[in-house]
């Protein structure tokens, strides 16, 4: 497996979620729902095979690890990542995160806000009531891929 | 003393009045205050609030007297000989500090070795490591049995080995084990080591008495005994504290400065530099006698009884992982869900308001030799009750069903 | 933001009355909370107790954010460029004791220079030869003038000695005087220093930014600001403070800890081991963002009345030697009455109900160059009244009758 | 200036004022009043000339220093003692303390406890009030010279 493999996988997985699992995750009637949502989606993501998981990837500031992978597209001016986590929760919550940011430009991802996205998407909740310094950690990573 | 009476003990804790949709077992981490705490704090700044020691005027007697009778209290509480054997601090990780730094200038030498184990709280590892290690003293680590006690035959071999420091915890914050430390103290002194005892989950479970135990060092935080946070307290032997090189120079701690030289003060206060967190003494000392309304027997079988019926409970839901025994438990569990993470365990239970953690709770060395990414931690209080217990086996229950649908 | 009212402000401490026959005049030692503070801490027990940072339930993501809204709080007061500035510790002595330890470990190498004031609090003497002297880093001291303000002229030629860390207080608490800390900063900055200030009196008095004074580390007390007792801030760049060795080690501070070793997590966590002083430090910002109701200039005025109206009176009182100069001053006024001891005038003031303190003020070293036994120190805060001040006056001379009787 | 000496003026001293500055001190309408008695009181111990002042006999814990000076008599089983302070009125309260104590037993001394001496003298809130500290350590340090 090769980050290029990793990357064109994930591209489509986070269409789907973007496209299917964001409406039904906003749906959802009561919590048990949405966190089977939550689950489903973070499975969607390919895994970062252990062989790959350098410490150097690994995103501090979370109870479960985390690892981030990235891949700056100069002639285009896109940020593409890789993500995963132990943690199916937070792994899905990360999920959600990454189909807001990924493809990005440079200047777009530097002023992106997450908590604003995550409001306008009704998933405020998710952000503010837990795992919060975990994702706030990973977007922090991701940030930093700025220049 | 009154009969414990469980409604009466929660009474007292005006936080569940104002949460009384969650479910707190995260007791470990940190205890919640009874009024007396809050209201003996709110006192001191109204009434007697003063600097200490600095003698003149009698608003500052005042005050320091507040604080001093918070040291006999204290003391009393874990029968310590002598007032001067509390040394207040900033909390167990501070104590720790101070020993392992204290020690390290005056008694430890390079070559030298330390015996701690496998079961430890960062805050009795990474002190030694920091200031002890980097200066040629070996860290030597008691392995667990496979029922993750320690391991006591290892035990022995390794006090052969004639560590000059022996410092272990009463009780593991992870798995609730209580430590047979009356036994293990014994052994220690008859190899000739210094005892120093993490007692941040020990004082909470039991009584102490320190000169019974004939333990050298004793450590704690003032918030995990329903006290506020800020506050610890480090009790020595006399002759011991007097070997400790102060951590913190400055005001108080010494009785003469000059620009060449100074000369410390005696004891407490030759380790009790600059302004003490003089309402956080006050308030542990408010919890303290508190609490001693309140028969610690009875609090006991209490906590053992919720104890009992959570490990009751916990037959009858599948796939779980326990890695704490019942039996010597001061009323910890800690268990997986196998096959998954406990911070999604944690979070499904956070979701249904039973607050619980889910990680390696500070022992990162005992996870990683388990090959554990962590586990669900239940800690339970006096404050907790039967309908509590029932909730969260069936918060839980719900948790491993999402999880494994 | 209203016009200063003395009586609106002092109306916000419950300490005055509890303790109307009192005039309290002993601020520089510790101040009194505003009602705002001991609400800020009792609420946080009440609705939002639980352990910060570890993650896990909601709970304790409250006491995170509320605890961590504390250090967005302070940042701002000091206009710190980013949060991570902030370090928690227990106070003043604690955080230059970190500095002193920290850089020692790092910076400081056998045969480098520290260059310190004859005017400083012991907080800022002995941790620098608690750390640094025994480790053959060599104490300079930038004399006096005859008016007891730091020779300028000494300071310069010390510089070229070329100390690597240069450490002096904003405003000297025996004598409050405010020292013009830019320009030494400038100075000391372009001698190639690291610049730390003690602000334990400075913060007090006058509103701070770290970004324009371009301070390297600037340190206080809670309890000197308003603030609960046990609770500190250790403002320094964070290049510096990643340079810092960690004086605690412990949980949180690391971010992997293996028997081996351990990795410091980073700023601020890896300088704030063990489970922090989470109500001081909500108390302190209480304490700040209440102050901040208030005109900073229209207070310092308030003050500088009354300090004009004492040293106004003292001018009746025949036989007293004033050490402190009413220019540049802070609010605090150290004086004698001739030939006698500061203690026996401090007892009768106290007899009076005047709270002052009589000795050295944690500054052995000023005084024994002076060769004085010490001062009484009258030391003035915002809650003071001017009917306190002339209180103070007569009761000062009623003293100095009784003693010259 | 010898030991011997300082003891010698320090007796007539002490039982001067305990006939005649304590009853007086008792009958004292107002604090000034009292205060001056107070300070008399300490000059009528005579001083320890400066250069018998060693820093051994220093005492810790007043803000004002203190000395003290011990003599045991072993064949009539007395303590003795001269002290002396900066502070006036320290040095009077001192003075009060000295001569409850001088002279004393090795087994009286050993039990006595300045508390309640005071309370007996209606001199507690001498106590209480203020110097608490200087006095105690005085005591403490007096106490020390027992076997
Ligand atoms: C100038 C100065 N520095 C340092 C300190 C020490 O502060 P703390 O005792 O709160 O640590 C004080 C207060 O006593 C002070 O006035
Ligand atoms: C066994 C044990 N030791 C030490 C500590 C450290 O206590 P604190 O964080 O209050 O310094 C804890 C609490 O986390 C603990 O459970």
């Amino acid at each position: 497996m090769t980050l290029d493999q990793l990357l064109t996988d994930t591209k489509p997985a986070l269409s789907q979620i973007y496209s299917t699992d964001l409406p039904e995750l906003s749906q959802a009637k009561d919590w048990q729902s949405k966190y089977r949502v939550l689950m489903q989606l973070g499975r969607k993501l390919p895994a970062i095979p252990e062989k790959m998981k350098q410490p150097s990837l690994l995103v501090k500031g979370c109870e479960s690890r985390a690892w981030l992978m990235h891949y700056y597209n100069q002639h285009q001016d896109q940020h593409f990542f890789v993500l995963d986590s132990e943690a199916r929760i937070v792994k899905g919550l990360m999920a959600i995160m990454l189909c807001l940011v990924n493809g990005m430009s440079n200047t777009d991802l530097k002023k992106f806000n997450l908590a604003q996205a995550f409001d306008k998407l009704n998933l405020k909740p998710y952000l503010s009531q837990s795992r919060g310094s975990g994702l706030n950690a990973m977007m922090e990573r991701i940030k930093s891929c700025c220049h | 003393m009154s009969h414990f009476d469980p409604v009466n003990f929660r009474g007292h804790f005006e936080f569940f009045q104002q949460n009384p949709d969650w479910v707190y077992l995260d007791n470990a981490a940190t205890m919640h205050k009874p009024t007396a705490v809050l209201n003996a704090i709110t006192r001191f700044y109204q009434r007697n609030n003063s600097n200490v020691h600095r003698g003149a005027h009698t608003l500052s007697q005042n005050a320091t007297r507040a604080f001093e009778q918070a040291r006999d209290d204290i003391a009393a509480f874990i029968n310590a000989k002598d007032r001067q054997q509390i040394i207040f601090c900033s909390g167990a990780t501070a104590a720790l500090n101070q020993i392992a730094f204290g020690l390290m200038h005056t008694v430890l030498q390079p070559g030298d070795r330390i015996l701690i184990t496998a079961l430890e709280h960062h805050a009795n590892i990474v002190p030694w490591q920091l200031h002890c290690a980097g200066f040629g003293v070996t860290l030597d680590i008691v392995p667990l049995t496979a029922d993750n006690k320690i391991d006591q035959q290892a035990f022995t071999r390794l006090l052969a080995l004639q560590p000059k420091v022996v410092s272990f915890s009463h009780i593991s914050n992870v798995l609730g084990h209580i430590q047979p430390i009356a036994q293990m103290i014994q052994q220690a002194k008859k190899a000739g080591a210094i005892t120093v005892v993490d007692g941040a989950q020990g004082i909470v479970h039991d009584r102490i008495d320190v000169q019974l135990l004939d333990v050298d060092f004793y450590v704690w935080s003032g918030h995990k005994l329903y006290g506020p946070t800020g506050i610890g307290v480090l009790y020595g032997k006399t002759e011991l504290l007097e070997q400790l090189k102060p951590i913190f120079g400055g005001g108080e701690m010494i009785s003469e400065v000059q620009f060449s030289h100074s000369l410390f003060n005696k004891l407490p206060f030759r380790l009790e530099a600059g302004t003490p967190d003089i309402s956080g003494a006050i308030g542990l000392a408010a919890a303290i006698n508190w609490l001693q309304k309140f028969n610690t027997n009875e609090i006991k079988n209490y906590k053992t009884m919720l104890l009992k019926q959570f490990y009751n409970g916990l037959q009858a839901i599948p796939g779980l992982d326990i890695l704490s025994s019942p039996v010597h438990n001061a009323g910890i569990v800690a268990l997986n869900v196998q096959g998954e993470h406990p911070a999604d365990v944690a979070e499904l239970l956070n979701q249904q308001h039973v607050a619980v953690r889910g990680g390696q709770h500070c022992a990162m060395p005992f996870f990683s030799q388990l090959g554990l990414a962590g586990a669900v931690r239940f800690s339970f209080a006096p404050y907790n009750t039967e309908v509590e217990v029932a909730t969260s086996l069936q918060a839980l229950a719900q948790a491993v069903e999402i999880l494994t649908a």
